[in-house]
């Protein structure tokens, strides 16, 4: 998208100087394929996911023993609250498509703010109380889950000042060779851990291209690119960020409600 | 229809069917199978030269003339697409019918069929007879030394494959059927041999071994037929390779062996005769070496191989890839030795011995104590200075026992047939 | 309209200098033109083929004799490239076939990953797609631009992992070999990565072409007035970008297992090879027909437009297209007939007999397309021939291998690899030489020696024969393939083989001669040296920088031959008689 | 090929082949923050309805002893979670008001994700159709030949062993102590799943008590394959 600097129109806003680029007959033209593009764009990022969902679809299958013990492992608040945090940030982000379209600017990057938020909030929640302790057993303080621990929590074995307690007997719920669970049931338990691991690792690595999307978007706007009559970046990072949400709408009941 | 016939007139069918097939099938699925293959050889000649003749005609009647343009003529014809796109559907319907049926044969077994174990590793072939005992027979293919599995005639033989390492291919292109093999699961194959021409039977006594040796080796060639063998002698037989099809790494193209087929009465007067109770330490390693695939990366002749070469190993200095060495006066130890061979076969990844690749499977689990001892008594009678043999009736490491000089082919051996 | 093209404003080609060495060099590694990135594509992958020609080319010679000779040879060059291919021992102890392994496997990846799948979309396409279509550029330049630096990259970390030791996979990665070969080294999971990042540039390419497509045809031009190579290249793009992220997917997964050791493909950890063989056949599968779709695109121009013939049956060759990109993607389980269940054996090999149909009616029409033709026998024609005659033979030869029970006879041996060769090499590549000479004159501007062009055709058509042709046999006698040594019986038919893969490399000199020939002294190329009807024809050769000075409006079809005078002829060239030449005015 | 011929006077540049329809001014829609507040609420709704319907199915097997049949878990969560997937799809992305173009690309992906799985597990799920065994479960480690440290032992068995080492060390050596830390702390490992509120306390099983074939190689020695001898690896 290329903007005309040069022209004499310095007190118009930049969004106002935009003009489509030289292919186009129009700058609807223009977003209506870009759009479309990006929507491709969408259908592979189904795809890469399809191959997750597709394992976990055999291994289910194969080993449902395992799937089931798995699955319970997981605590369903965890992923409860953080598909609240994944929606209300799409909220957010769609608002704040929205309140660039009424050009709107500051509510914009308020939603837009927000939205960055939820994201931090949803990769801290996954570190701190999911991904650490099963892979290592050093809990966060703040885990909830510590009190059922407390005959087992390892006085004094602690990890970053403190603000992680060892637990004995829990962590070890690594993928593959590393698993080391030793109250398994199933031999084939790792295969659900890889499964585990791969989709959420996955998905977060989305989640953190999505933020740094939403966040050069929060800058331009800031800067005056996007206004009522161009916000194409807007939508498409919207459209991202939707899909993100949207992929996590299947990994959450897949992974934490189905016994 | 007639169409065929006349092609198959012009060229003699027989001329093609000799060169797409290297001999008959050996089992009456091989055959049907051979049919299939031929009719659609016939049906893709038969389109091919029709297409290419109009191709050709068209071009050479409508070349370029100057100062003239294209005709007008039909640019579709409804009719004409509908029939050629209808036509061959028909053919093809059919042809993937008469495929199905000869595969659902080629894949379920008949309830009588005799149940034997194959396994396949890096890189080598296991068969386990019904009554637990495996093959002592060997022969050459190339320069590699291959198992011979000695197999009844007109009996239906059903395979269960497992693989120790990665995958592999069980394929046999006289049977014209291939499975893959895989590790922590079976796959199932079966086939009912036909029995052999009677071409080629076992030697009667060892005099006509050596005077086909003899013979062989002064066309410059090398005799690669079965040895004498008490309970086959006189018995007719037909050789089958078995290669491996699915890439399994280094030495995939030498993981080849031999089906044996021979009749059923002879073969159940063989499979009582091999067990390895009888056999010296050092004669049981011998044929272990063959039997377990030592001999596909092993030497005992100090040549080039995948892994260090057996002979002179006890005794000799070795140096490890992990910076640790031993001096030969710690490899001539009897007790040191043992210990580090035992190691080596059961772990090899612990001590790779340098200018080595970590290659070897692990074989803990496969060997048991009495095997393992005759590999390593065998190991130390390659030795520089081997260690005085305790047990009676062992031949010395250079014995004219068959499988001492196998790993020692000339490069292009003629194949077993 | 002709009528529509005015010299007065004239921009100067595209190939013109922007001013000294740097700028130009400058200008280039930073353009967004579609016919300098295309340019940029056909060089890089010029350059693969040659790589990748050359390893063929030590494959054959290591088969000239049953055992070993060029991995075992003790010279001081095979222990050079031994130590180059990771293996130090080459030539002397242990030397195995490491070194063959990693060379077929280069190959393989290398023509596959890097030269196959892109030689004709991102070369001749992109250059080609907006001039026929009547654009400016395709729909993302930039986009484009980076597909490219993309392919690049990946390209890059492939050699590099050839470089670091080679990779003794098979371009196909099958698990469990490829979790656990070389587990001490980074190679693998690097080429793994690299064919990865070349997954991405085929995406984009696919998303700027189905987008381009839809949307920047010229005014006038409905969906069936777009060239057939247009149609092609949009069938390709749709499978391009429905297809490739599951080999994303799949490659992600396997570096995860030989990083992370989770096993999803390994049964040592629990994992499923055949698991693997789905993931990656649902890609491989169809992106055999992204390689082989464009090409039977330009077959369909080539061979209008060399025979000034409306082609026979338009809308079935389109919809054809789009019907092979359909059921592309139910069919990639006659790879793994050996390895799966029989009820899904038996439902994917009636499926794959599908595919058939529409491959045969492409090939009816192509011939029928013939027929009352004017036909010009020129490089492009003489390869539109070679094509028919090698890609017939290609897709015969996959009956037996559909069929069930000979498949079980015929899988993985050299049946499979000539089969393939004969599609891939006799169906892509020939069409690619056709479209190169069809389209040289307008990419550069400058005709190419003909009679040496068609002689480098036939010498190409005959070493491609002797070729691969024996390697039927072979396979269908049970040789297996990726095998560095194999039983004497087999020994005169491989060095037939042989002695056909250096016949190739004398054709593709000659051509190389040819097309580096005609940069230096071929003559100023018209604009229409075919008498084309479709859009490119109307541009300059070369193109000017923004193709047209106008956006061209269209008013025919793009094979109205007997009823158009081609745009640049003299109509007393093309004498058509006046009850047909009402047709045209409309 | 028959052809329309385009009439230049009649041409619309903005759509120069009548392909978008009304996709040009489609696309520009803009969504109200009511509409969105409102798909928002349902969207939450819908999560706390998935949530809680999955611990009712829990509840009702552990409390009222109603074995539910295994798909009925599936088929709800499932379902909702497409609902949900659809409110986003329509809204949030805007597809209900967008080009239906993107609309239609959306179903070609999920038709091509469906025959993907669909056909995968055609194959992988009726493997014993013919030959039961076929149908062996692979074992994490059964052949042991690649996994790291684990012998030929399965994963599981190898991280038990592995962990009583831990606990043998800690009591240098002491068996009977090791044991009994081993039980403890077994015993603190299933109220941790009541707190998560996941069965009903079922305490494990007795981890040593059985596991699956022990891969192939155990297996060869017995008859049937499916009832290998339990694990020789203890």
């Amino acid at each position: 998208m290329s903007t005309l600097d040069t022209r004499e129109l310095g007190t118009l806003q930049r969004w106002q100087r935009y003009i489509h680029g030289h292919h186009w007959r129009s700058s609807a033209e223009e977003f209506d394929a870009v759009k479309f593009g990006f929507w491709l764009f969408l259908s592979t990022e189904v795809l890469l996911f399809g191959g997750i969902f597709c394992a976990y679809f055999i291994f289910r299958s194969l080993y449902p023993a395992a799937y089931a013990e798995g699955s319970q492992a997981l605590d369903w608040r965890w992923g409860g609250l953080n598909t609240v945090i994944l929606l209300i940030s799409s909220y957010t982000m769609a608002a704040s498509i929205y309140c660039v379209q009424k050009g709107l600017f500051s509510r914009a990057k308020l939603n837009l703010v927000i939205t960055l938020l939820c994201g931090l909030l949803f990769l801290a929640i996954k570190i701190l109380f999911e991904y650490t302790p099963k892979w290592s057993g050093y809990f966060f303080v703040l885990d909830p889950a510590l009190s059922h621990h407390a005959a087992t929590v390892v006085e004094g074995k602690t990890a970053l000042f403190g603000l992680f307690q060892y637990v004995e007997g829990y962590g070890g719920k690594r993928p593959g060779s590393l698993f080391d669970h030793p109250f398994a049931q199933n031999a084939d338990i790792p295969m659900w851990w890889s499964v585990y691991y791969c989709g959420t690792a996955i998905h977060a690595l989305h989640v953190i291209i999505g933020m740094v999307l939403i966040f050069r978007v929060l800058l331009r706007v800031n800067k005056g690119y996007y206004g009522p009559t161009h916000y194409t970046m807007v939508e498409i990072v919207g459209l991202y960020w939707h899909l993100v949400d949207l992929i996590w709408i299947f990994l959450f009941p897949l992974l934490y409600l189905i016994h | 229809m007639n169409m065929l016939l006349t092609i198959a007139n012009i060229f003699s069918l027989d001329w093609w069917h000799k060169a797409w097939l290297r001999s008959d099938g050996a089992t009456d699925l091989a055959r049907s199978t051979d049919e299939t293959g031929m009719f659609l050889w016939w049906f893709c000649a038969f389109w091919f030269v029709f297409l290419m003749a109009l191709m050709f005609t068209f071009v050479a009647r409508y070349r370029r003339k100057k100062g003239q343009i294209a005709p007008r003529s039909p640019s579709h014809n409804t009719p004409l697409e509908i029939a050629w796109t209808v036509i061959p559907t028909l053919f093809l319907v059919w042809i993937f019918f008469k495929g199905f049926w000869s595969y659902m044969d080629k894949m379920v077994a008949p309830g009588d069929a005799v149940m034997m174990d194959m396994r396949a590793w890096k890189w080598s072939w296991g068969l386990t007879y019904p009554n637990g005992s495996e093959t002592n027979a060997f022969t050459v293919i190339g320069a590699r030394q291959v198992p011979v599995f000695y197999i009844p005639a007109e009996v239906n033989i059903k395979l269960r494959l497992e693989s120790q390492d990665v995958m592999h291919s069980f394929y046999v292109p006289d049977f014209r059927t291939k499975i893959d093999v895989f590790p922590n699961r079976y796959t199932t194959t079966w086939f009912r041999a036909k029995a052999p021409s009677g071409a080629k039977v076992h030697p009667r006594s060892i005099a006509e071994v050596e005077s086909a040796k003899a013979s062989a080796a002064s066309k410059g060639g090398r005799y690669t037929g079965p040895e004498y063998i008490e309970t086959l002698a006189g018995e007719p037989y037909e050789d089958h390779w078995i290669f491996c099809a699915e890439y399994c790494g280094d030495e995939h193209s030498e993981m080849a062996a031999i089906l044996r087929v021979v009749p059923a009465p002879a073969f159940d007067r063989w499979v009582e005769t091999i067990g390895t109770g009888s056999l010296s330490p050092i004669e049981l390693g011998k044929l272990l070496y063959a039997r377990k695939g030592c001999s596909q990366c092993h030497t005992v002749d100090g040549s080039a191989s995948t892994g260090p070469t057996w002979k002179h190993a006890f005794g000799t200095a070795r140096q490890f890839t992990n910076g640790e060495s031993y001096s030969a006066e710690q490899m001539s130890d009897v007790a040191f030795f043992s210990n580090y061979a035992r190691e080596s076969i059961l772990t090899p990844s612990v001590k790779i011995v340098s200018g080595f690749g970590n290659q070897m499977t692990p074989y803990a689990g496969q060997l048991n104590d009495r095997e393992l001892n005759a590999l390593i008594a065998y190991i130390m009678s390659l030795g520089v200075n081997p260690p005085p043999v305790t047990t009676e009736g062992d031949a010395p490491a250079d014995s004219s026992n068959p499988n001492a000089g196998d790993s020692q082919g000339a490069p292009a051996a003629p194949q077993p047939q | 309209m002709a009528a529509t093209h005015d010299h007065a404003h004239h921009h100067g080609s595209y190939l013109e200098p922007k001013g000294g060495f740097w700028t130009t060099v400058v200008d280039w590694a930073t353009t967004v033109d579609h016919k300098k990135i295309g340019v940029m594509y056909l060089v890089a992958i010029l350059f693969m083929f040659f790589l990748g020609g050359v390893a063929a080319l030590a494959l054959r010679l290591e088969l000239f004799e049953p055992v070993r000779t060029v991995v075992d040879a003790t010279t001081g060059a095979s222990k050079i490239t031994g130590q180059m291919f990771g293996n130090p021992d080459a030539g002397g102890i242990g030397a195995g076939n490491n070194l063959y392994n990693r060379i077929f496997t280069l190959h393989g990846a290398i023509m596959v990953f890097m030269v196959i799948v892109p030689s004709i979309p991102a070369s001749l396409g992109n250059f080609l797609l907006p001039i026929m279509l009547g654009a400016k550029d395709v729909a993302f330049p930039r986009l484009n631009l980076l597909s490219w630096y993309v392919y690049v990259v990946g390209s890059l970390f492939a050699v590099a992992a050839i470089i670091l030791g080679g990779v003794d996979t098979g371009w196909t990665f099958y698990t469990p070999y490829s979790t656990t070969t070389d587990a001490d080294y980074w190679r693998v999971t690097l080429m793994v990565l690299g064919a990865f990042t070349l997954g991405f540039s085929s995406i984009l390419t696919g998303i700027n072409f189905v987008v381009t497509v839809h949307k920047l045809r010229a005014p006038g031009m409905g969906w069936f007035d777009m060239p057939l190579f247009a149609w092609a290249l949009y069938a390709a793009a749709i499978i391009q970008v429905l297809a490739t992220p599951v080999i994303g997917i799949t490659l992600l997964l396997l570096m995860f297992e030989r990083i992370f050791r989770v096993g999803i493909f390994d049964p040592a950890l629990g994992g499923d090879p055949v698991l693997f063989q789905h993931f990656f056949w649902f890609y491989s599968h169809p992106v055999v027909y992204v390689m082989i779709l464009p090409g039977m695109g330009i077959i369909s121009d080539v061979l209008a437009v060399q025979s000034h013939k409306k082609i026979f049956g338009y809308r079935a060759i389109a919809f054809s297209s789009l019907g092979i990109a359909g059921v592309s993607f139910i069919v990639w389980g006659h790879h793994m007939f050996a390895s799966m269940s029989e009820l899904a054996s038996m439902v994917f090999s009636a499926l794959t007999f599908l595919v058939a149909i529409p491959t045969a009616i492409k090939v009816f029409n192509w011939i029928s397309s013939l027929y009352k033709g004017s036909i010009a026998l020129n490089a492009p024609m003489v390869y539109t021939l070679i094509f028919l005659f090698t890609f017939s033979i290609g897709g015969l030869t996959g009956l037996p291998l559909a069929t069930l029970s000979t498949d079980l006879h015929l899988h993985d041996t050299y049946f499979v690899v000539a089969h393939f060769h004969y599609v891939m090499m006799g169906g892509t590549i020939m069409a690619f030489m056709a479209g190169l000479h069809h389209w040289w004159p307008k990419m550069f501007g400058r005709m190419y020696n003909e009679p040496l062009a068609i002689l480098g055709a036939l010498v190409v058509f005959i070493g491609f024969n002797v070729t691969f042709f024996s390697q039927f046999f072979l396979g269908a006698r049970g040789m297996p393939r990726r095998y560095a040594s194999y039983v004497d019986e087999f020994q005169l038919l491989h060095q037939i083989s042989t002695v056909g893969s250096f016949i190739l490399l004398v054709g593709f000199l000659i051509h190389l001669f040819v097309f580096l020939a005609s940069f230096a002294t071929g003559r100023k190329a018209p604009a229409n040296p075919w008498g084309g009807l479709t859009l490119e024809w109307l541009a300059d050769s070369p193109p000017e920088e923004h193709n047209f000075p106008h956006e061209p409006i269209v008013t025919h079809g793009p094979y109205d031959f007997e009823s158009v005078v081609p745009h640049h002829w003299d109509p007393s060239d093309y004498p058509i008689p006046e009850e047909h030449r009402a047709v045209a005015s409309h | 090929m028959a052809h329309s011929p385009a009439n230049s006077a009649a041409f619309n540049e903005l759509d120069p082949h009548g392909f978008e329809g009304h996709g040009q001014h489609a696309a520009h829609v803009i969504i109200g923050p009511f509409t969105l507040r409102l798909v928002l609420a349902a969207l939450l709704f819908f999560t706390v309805l998935t949530v809680g319907l999955a611990q009712l199915e829990v509840g009702i097997q552990n409390y009222f002893h109603i074995v539910l049949p295994w798909w009925v878990n599936v088929v709800v969560a499932m379902s909702i979670a497409t609902v949900k997937a659809l409110l986003v799809m329509a809204y949030f992305m805007q597809l209900r008001y967008d080009n239906p173009i993107n609309t239609i690309l959306m179903l070609f992906t999920m038709g091509a994700l469906a025959l993907f799985l669909f056909f995968t597990g055609l194959d992988l799920l009726s493997r014993d159709v013919i030959e039961p065994q076929k149908a062996g479960a692979i074992v994490a480690g059964g052949t042991g030949k690649q996994v790291v440290g684990t012998g030929d032992k399965p994963l599981v068995v190898a991280a038990r062993e592995r962990f009583m080492q831990k606990l043998l060390d800690k009591h240098n050596g002491n068996v009977a102590a090791a044991e009994a830390e081993f039980e403890m702390i077994k015993a603190d490992v299933s109220p941790h799943h009541h707190g998560h509120g996941h069965d009903g306390g079922h305490a494990l099983p007795d981890a040593n008590r059985t596991f699956p074939r022990f891969g192939t190689s155990g297996a060869l020695s017995a008859d049937d394959p499916h009832h290998a001898p339990a694990s020789t690896g203890h």
